[in-house]
């Protein structure tokens, strides 16, 4: 029967075009490594991956709503809003903890009741309303990043709460103890995409939504499910936020935005299947600090990192829209 | 592609020569030990929070290029005005062992990144920015500007009237606050200048656009006769705007002041009755310079004060912005 | 523009009314709110304010509205005005040309980036989401490289006449004003009068059928995203003529009202198409929203926070008015 | 085709399943008519029927997706509820759907076990599903497909029994229902296919069988039931190859005479000429041409390669090999728009999708594709736009009358005519019809038939591709029989009987086709 599959010359071209991206940055990390000597120390690694904490966790969350509503950027699934709903989430906590005593556990408390009440307002829009995700998600960001602005009046809060220094300084067996939590959550996120019926599910409503159908599964309550989820890993990563800048800052969400989506994407095109993944968006994103970090060590003129990433996904898009070319 | 710094650098240079001396508070005799200053054979991390703004570029370029005048190495990094990606770039420096840091702006995110360098044994130089991990701290006399820029504005209104406040950054920057904060303690003096609630915010990308609309939607609030100035409270490039909507609105009788004073706003004050009345110039190439060559001198030996304070130059109507343009090496307005 | 005319009905439910005209109420009790906090808010001299700020945002949105007529997305339009921005102000400020010379030098900015959309789009088959995402990235760091970082290229001796595309009158009309109206009218007759307009909508609404009809369907998506960069560059030479000079990245501060605009104007549409008149009413509305915001004196973070509050509802109620109807 | 099935004839067994007495009427059209389908344990049940025969209702109601107007469903003896797929499905009613419908990017076992998945403490037991799928395509579809594989990286025949394996992989199926399951498969697919059925078959699962390929039906079915406008035609019990005749005259059993126009029209210059066009694995070495004033059948299953040929010379797919020409210029291959240019209008068998922007009004379809004509300096003259839709609409006697309506609104056969109007605003002189009756009722087919017979006796060259051969016999001066992608035969006028196409078409005449 294999004989009966597609010519093997074109699955050949097929394959090369797929190697690209991969490809591309592997060239890139060879760039770096060959320039800037410390660049390949575990310390670096550590940092790399530090770094990415933040966008990782965003892009697990933005995943599961591509993988719910299909990788159409603009029919598909899409929250541009995780990232201001973890800005949002980070205001109220930095704003409970800083100026009105609350408890850790209580503030914590609180900046998730609003991440989750993002993405049930998500949610809504895209199934009840029947809003195109892309445009619920914008909409829904201004309205995220207006509230958080209006938690903060705008300005940075410094915060030293145990928690969160512990989270930033921690280290358990000599590992950083936020990086520990973020690949917990992370592996949590992949075990439930990647590995439960409720995630094959999720996978097949994205995928295919008549097959999904056919097999008897109710498409809309897991795209609601999966707006509500972003929205949780919007509260989780604000704690992260929170650790990395110690404390909340102004005007965060669209850096974290561009990144996040960049991470999510790209990851798509590292995973063999070619479709976004949980763990594609966590590699997309330690892909995206390595390149950061990687140009600020070479000393890369900065004004052209965005000519990079560009560069990068145009790359990567067209080599994926070749390859499904030549595929079928 | 050299739009922005680089063919003033001769004239800079020039300008260096005659400019008004600086006022190095640091240890004695540095005039000497300046002939001797060198950063030979050290890789010197600058990092800057962005580069969009003309301070910001000027004080990043001026690090920079003194650090390579001085025989350094450099290492740059931009936050692309993003106070995160300025306080992460710092890790950067940590992990490519550099033997200094230069640190242009930033907020207290970079505090913990400072405290690593430390901890590393890493020198950290800042820029406009207090921090107890620095060794010192290079800027320019905010209270001198906040206080200067204050009686300007009172002056211009005649000690008394309504003024409306750009500031957005009071809490945020504790170099916007020191401005924004003496400024209205000099207000406080002329019991007859009310200053208009809500206080107004500029977006920092899209600036001076933004501000335009946002002073002609005021005007529409405030009509003639019941708004008297308006005063941008930490920088200038939302006055281009403010300026350019009183004109559309023909509203020019409203006085104009704000902070920092580049090429662009001190063409705008020297023009003819132009409502730009006031500013208070900074010399941002020279601090990243005078970071630089505090650099070079604590590598010498030398010890250094917590921070150093590079001269402010008060612009108060159009002759002395032509001035200020000629001595600050911008070229020559008529 | 039937529909315009079509009045609301008196008969159902009033909750069903309210479903069916949910834009229209919203419209009118923000209106009503913005004048009784402020009566200001609908004298001449603030409606006139209101729409001459709205006049890039509109320029932008009628760009946006091309390219989402053809079913397509621009995230790009933000760079296409700043290329015409820049290209006009160096033009001026470093070659000197004359005003008519430096306004074609900064169309032909724009209609660059769009023509990289258009080989992107439909020659290399990249979403239209992605690709333009690419160039947005790729417009950002070109304009901070040729800056330098990013700083502003200003040039307070503009041309007088350049200088009044923004800020100039005929008789006693705002010139900016003039230009917006021209585009609109152009933009109107290009999308609701014109043989290209027919077949754009048929690209848009059912791509296959219209290829099965012959249309040259990927030269008139080319069309879209180049003749979308041009206008787009007309909004930044305005924007550059208004300030007297170049602002870097300003134009992405556009990206986000230009998409409410079409889609609140598509949902007000019969067939649920971008239409001309429905971005223009869109892009009035946020303008609206954002000029009573400011006159009622608010807290500007509070302003931002009700505005986005504003512009989720504004969007829902045309959605769910668009799926009533259909 | 003269081997004894592969597994014996169930024989006295009970019925297992039965429609009985189902009637469906639909707006305009009878549907089914008191139709009745039994099919035992253990048997593969053939279902006939010529297009508009009501199969495909039948099937519709079986599966719950329509609930009939008269007529009773029963299942291994009980009663179940019409109108309720959930009742089908647990009764054991399986459907194998023509679309595939699977996820792209899921692997085989991921597939098969979509809904029904295996999990235990730690997740999705990816391992033992593998296993178990496997081992079921084995078993079950004596297939080997490893579960690891992508579906995207399967063959369409793969991909079909991993359809097949998920409607039975939970073991409950009693009745399979095939729609259509070899339309897209080659010689060799359909041998491993036909396998996998009478695998299931020995296990004493029921099937019924939908298709139109009757050499298929004759060689695995059991019994087959023919349906004839909605009611039954006919039983054959222990079908061989050699009851396809009596096959064919059940399911045409009709006079057609009445139907067509008189052949009025007399073939003039070449103009469509097609010159070993290739594009595999879907047609070869194609040749033909198509005169002036001269109507072409082109007849073919569904999978014979037959659509996309006439996608290729529209310009909806670049032919691998080979060249069009039309009017002795050579075309550019690929583009629908240089194919309008050189005065080719198609008419798509994709109606709603591809035909008609649906969104927008009657006139404005009639008029898009010529636009230029109705224009002055690129503006639409909309006077000139309307007096030219006013015309085509009564040319054409499209309804309603009414210029302004969204084409969406339309009957199939004013939808239909609106297509045909719209090419013909062109005055374009090569006309590509793709199904041009599908879904389209009695009356309105006698008009499209009267439009396709003038458009050939005013001159324009008509290439008509049907799968209703009827039609293709009624219209066209020659027919091209298309078998597995290569013209295998071409009858003319004279030579094309009903039966003889049929059995061409379907294979069962394979002697004559190759002495072609």
């Amino acid at each position: 029967m294999s004989a009966l599959a597609t010519p093997g010359g074109r699955a050949l071209s097929a394959a090369v075009v797929s190697a690209v991206p991969l490809l591309v940055f592997l060239a890139l990390l060879a760039y770096f490594g060959a320039r800037a000597p410390g660049f390949l120390d575990p310390a670096t690694l550590i940092l790399i991956l530090k770094q990415a904490i933040p966008t990782a966790v965003l892009g697990v969350g933005l995943s599961f709503v591509v993988i719910g509503g299909g990788d159409d950027v603009v029919a598909g699934g899409i929250d541009l809003s995780v990232p201001s709903i973890a800005v949002l989430s980070a205001a109220i906590i930095a704003d409970q903890l800083a100026f009105h005593g609350t408890g850790t556990l209580a503030a914590v408390l609180l900046g998730f009741m609003a991440a989750v009440a993002a993405g049930l307002c998500n949610a809504v829009l895209v199934t009840r309303i029947g809003m195109t995700p892309l445009l619920a998600t914008l909409a829904s960001s201004t309205a995220f990043i207006g509230f958080s602005k209006l938690v903060t009046a705008n300005r940075r809060i410094d915060l030293s709460d145990p928690l969160i220094v512990t989270l930033r300084d921690g280290t358990v067996a000599g590992l950083p103890l936020g990086l520990l939590a973020a690949t917990a959550l992370i592996v949590i996120a992949i075990a439930a995409v990647h590995r439960s019926r409720w995630g094959l599910r999720l996978q097949a409503v994205g995928g295919n939504r008549d097959a999904a159908v056919i097999a008897g599964l109710d498409a809309r309550r897991f795209v609601a499910q999966s707006f509500l989820i972003a929205g949780v890993f919007g509260g989780l990563a604000s704690l992260f936020v929170l650790a990395r800048g110690s404390g909340s800052t102004p005007g965060v969400a669209e850096t974290l935005l561009m990144e996040t989506v960049l991470a999510t994407f790209l990851g798509a095109a590292f995973s063999p299947r070619r479709v976004v993944t949980v763990w594609g968006a966590a590699l997309g994103a330690i892909l995206v600090s390595a390149l950061s970090i990687g140009f600020g060590s070479v000393g890369v003129d900065v004004f052209w990192t965005g000519c990079v990433k560009g560069g990068l996904i145009l790359v990567v898009v067209a080599a994926a829209a070749v390859a499904r070319r030549s595929r079928t | 592609m050299s739009i922005g710094g680089h063919d003033r650098k001769g004239a800079w240079r020039r300008a260096l020569a005659t400019a008004v001396a600086v006022t190095v508070m640091a240890a004695a005799g540095a005039a000497s030990a300046d002939e001797a200053l060198s950063l030979k054979g050290k890789k010197i991390g600058v990092a800057v929070v962005g580069t969009q703004h003309f301070w910001d570029r000027e004080a990043f370029n001026g690090a920079v290029e003194k650090v390579k005048e001085l025989g350094g190495e450099v290492l740059p990094v931009d936050g692309g005005r993003d106070n995160q990606v300025h306080a992460d770039n710092h890790d950067v420096f940590l992990t490519n062992k550099v033997d200094a840091v230069i640190s242009i702006l930033g907020d207290a995110a970079v505090e913990p990144k400072f405290k690593a360098l430390q901890e590393k044994g890493v020198p950290v130089f800042t820029v406009d920015h207090l921090s107890p991990y620095a060794i010192n701290n290079t800027t320019s006399d905010n209270y001198y500007i906040g206080t200067t820029i204050g009686r300007y504005l009172a002056d211009s209104l005649g000690g008394k009237g309504k003024v409306a406040f750009f500031n957005a950054f009071e809490n945020s920057l504790r170099i916007c606050g020191i401005r924004a904060q003496l400024a209205k303690y000099v207000l406080k003096d002329y019991p007859g200048i009310e200053i208009v609630q809500p206080e107004l915010a500029e977006a920092f990308a899209n600036a001076p656009e933004d501000a335009r609309k946002k002073t002609l939607d005021l005007l529409t609030q405030y009509p003639k006769g019941t708004l008297d100035a308006i005063h941008v409270a930490c920088w200038d490039q939302p006055a281009i705007g403010v300026v350019q909507a009183l004109e559309e609105a023909g509203r020019t009788e409203i006085k104009v002041t704000a902070v920092d004073a580049g090429p662009d706003t001190l063409e705008i004050i020297a023009e003819k009755d132009s409502p730009f009345v006031a500013n208070v110039a900074q010399q941002p190439h020279k601090i990243g310079a005078t970071s630089a060559e505090n650099v070079a001198r604590y590598f010498a030996g030398e010890k250094l004060l917590p921070q150093t304070f590079v001269d402010v130059v008060p612009v108060n109507g159009p002759e002395e912005a032509k001035k200020v343009y000629a001595e600050l090496g911008y070229g020559k307005l008529d | 523009m039937s529909r315009l005319a079509s009045l609301p009905s008196l008969v159902g439910s009033g909750r069903a009314a309210f479903a069916r005209h949910g834009f229209l109420a919203v419209v009118g009790l923000a209106i009503v709110g913005f004048a009784v906090a402020n009566p200001s808010f609908l004298s001449l001299a603030n409606l006139v304010n209101i729409v001459s700020g709205a006049v890039i945002p509109l320029i932008v949105g009628l760009a946006m509205t091309l390219v989402v007529a053809l079913g397509a997305i621009d995230l790009s339009v933000g760079v296409a005005l700043d290329f015409g921005s820049a290209f006009a102000i160096v033009a001026l400020k470093d070659y000197g040309v004359p005003w008519y010379l430096a306004v074609a030098i900064g169309i032909a900015g724009g209609t660059l980036v769009g023509v990289v959309n258009a080989l992107v789009v439909v020659r290399f088959r990249v979403s239209a989401f992605l690709g333009t995402l690419g160039v947005f990235f790729i417009g950002g760091s070109l304009q901070r490289i040729f800056t330098n970082g990013g700083g502003p290229i200003s040039f307070r001796r503009l041309p007088t006449e350049y200088y009044d595309l923004a800020v100039g009158d005929l008789y006693g009309i705002p010139i900016r004003i003039l230009i917006a109206a021209a585009l609109v009218v152009g933009y109107f007759l290009l999308l609701e009068r014109s043989a290209l307009g027919r077949k754009i909508h048929a690209v848009g609404q059912q791509s296959r059928a219209a290829r099965v009809a012959g249309l040259p369907v990927g030269a008139i998506v080319a069309f879209g995203f180049v003749c979308a960069g041009a206008t787009a560059a007309v909004g930044g030479l305005i924007a550059s003529a208004n300030l007297r000079m170049f602002t870097p990245l300003a134009g992405n501060a556009y990206l986000m009202d230009a998409i409410a605009a079409v889609f609140i104007g598509a949902s007000m549409h019969r067939d649920g198409r971008p239409n001309v008149p429905g971005t223009l009413t869109g892009v009035l509305f946020l303008a609206m929203v954002a000029n009573g915001l400011n006159l009622m004196g608010l807290d500007f973070n509070l302003k931002d926070a009700l505005s986005g509050v504003i512009l989720v509802a504004a969007l829902a109620f045309s959605v769910i008015q668009h799926r009533r109807r259909t | 085709m003269t081997e004894a099935k592969a597994i014996e004839p169930p024989g006295d067994a009970p019925d297992i399943l039965s429609l009985d007495g189902i009637a469906k009427a639909f707006p305009g059209v009878q549907a089914l008519d008191g139709a009745t389908l039994r099919v035992k344990a253990g048997e593969i049940h053939g279902l006939i029927g010529e297009n508009g025969a009501g199969k495909s209702t039948l099937i519709k109601i079986l599966a719950g997706l329509y609930t009939p107007d008269a007529g009773s469903l029963t299942i291994g003896g009980g009663r179940v509820a019409a109108g309720s797929p959930d009742a089908v499905h647990a009764a054991g009613v399986r459907f194998i759907h023509q679309e595939l419908n699977l996820v792209p990017h899921f692997t085989v076992a991921e597939t098969i076990f979509l809904g029904q998945e295996l999990a235990g403490p730690l997740g999705l037991r990816t391992g033992a599903m593998r296993r178990a799928a496997e081992r079921f395509l084995k078993d079950t579809l004596d297939a080997d497909i490893a579960g690891h594989r992508l579906v995207s990286d399967l063959g369409i025949a793969e991909r079909k029994l991993v359809q097949i394996a998920r409607a039975l992989i939970d073991g409950k199926a009693r009745v399979v229902v095939f729609d259509e399951p070899t339309a897209p498969l080659t010689h060799a697919e359909i041998d491993h296919l036909f396998k996998a059925i009478e695998a299931l078959g020995r296990r004493g699962i029921a099937m019924i069988y939908v298709s139109h390929y009757l050499a298929e039906i004759t060689r695995i079915c059991h019994r087959v039931t023919v349906l004839r406008n909605g009611r039954n035609a006919g039983l054959l019990e222990r079908v061989g190859p050699e009851d396809t005749g009596r096959l064919i005259s059940l399911m045409v059993g009709r006079d057609i005479g009445h139907l067509y126009p008189r052949h009025d029209h007399t073939a003039g210059a070449p103009w469509l000429r097609v010159e070993k066009l290739s594009l595999a694995p879907h047609y070869l070495d194609v040749d033909f041409e198509v005169r002036r004033g001269e109507i072409v059948g082109l007849a073919g299953l569904v999978g014979s390669g037959r659509e996309e040929l006439v996608d290729s010379i529209a310009g909806l797919l670049a032919p691998a090999r080979g060249r069009i020409g039309i009017g002795g210029k050579q075309l550019r291959p690929g583009s629908t728009a240089a194919a309008a240019r050189r005065g080719l209008a198609l008419v798509p068998r994709d109606r709603r999708n591809d035909g008609l922007v649906l969104a927008q009004s009657v006139a404005d379809n009639i008029n898009l594709a010529s636009l230029d004509a109705v224009s002055t300096a690129g503006f639409v003259r909309r006077d000139a736009a309307a007096r030219r839709a006013g015309e085509s609409i009564e040319a054409l006697d499209i309804r309603p009358r009414a210029a302004a309506t969204a084409a969406r609104l339309l009957s199939g056969g004013n939808q239909q005519k609106v297509v045909l109007a719209r090419g013909l605003a062109t005055g374009a002189d090569l006309f590509v019809l793709d199904e041009p009756t599908i879904g389209v009722d009695i009356g309105a087919k006698a008009e499209i038939y009267a439009l396709i017979e003038r458009l050939a006796r005013d001159g324009a060259a008509v290439l008509i591709s049907s799968s209703d051969p009827t039609e293709l016999i009624g219209l066209a001066d020659r027919i091209l029989v298309l078998l597995r992608g290569r013209i295998v035969v071409e009858l003319t006028r004279d030579a094309a009987d009903l039966d003889r196409l049929v059995a061409l078409t379907t294979g069962g005449d394979a002697t004559e086709g190759q002495a072609a």
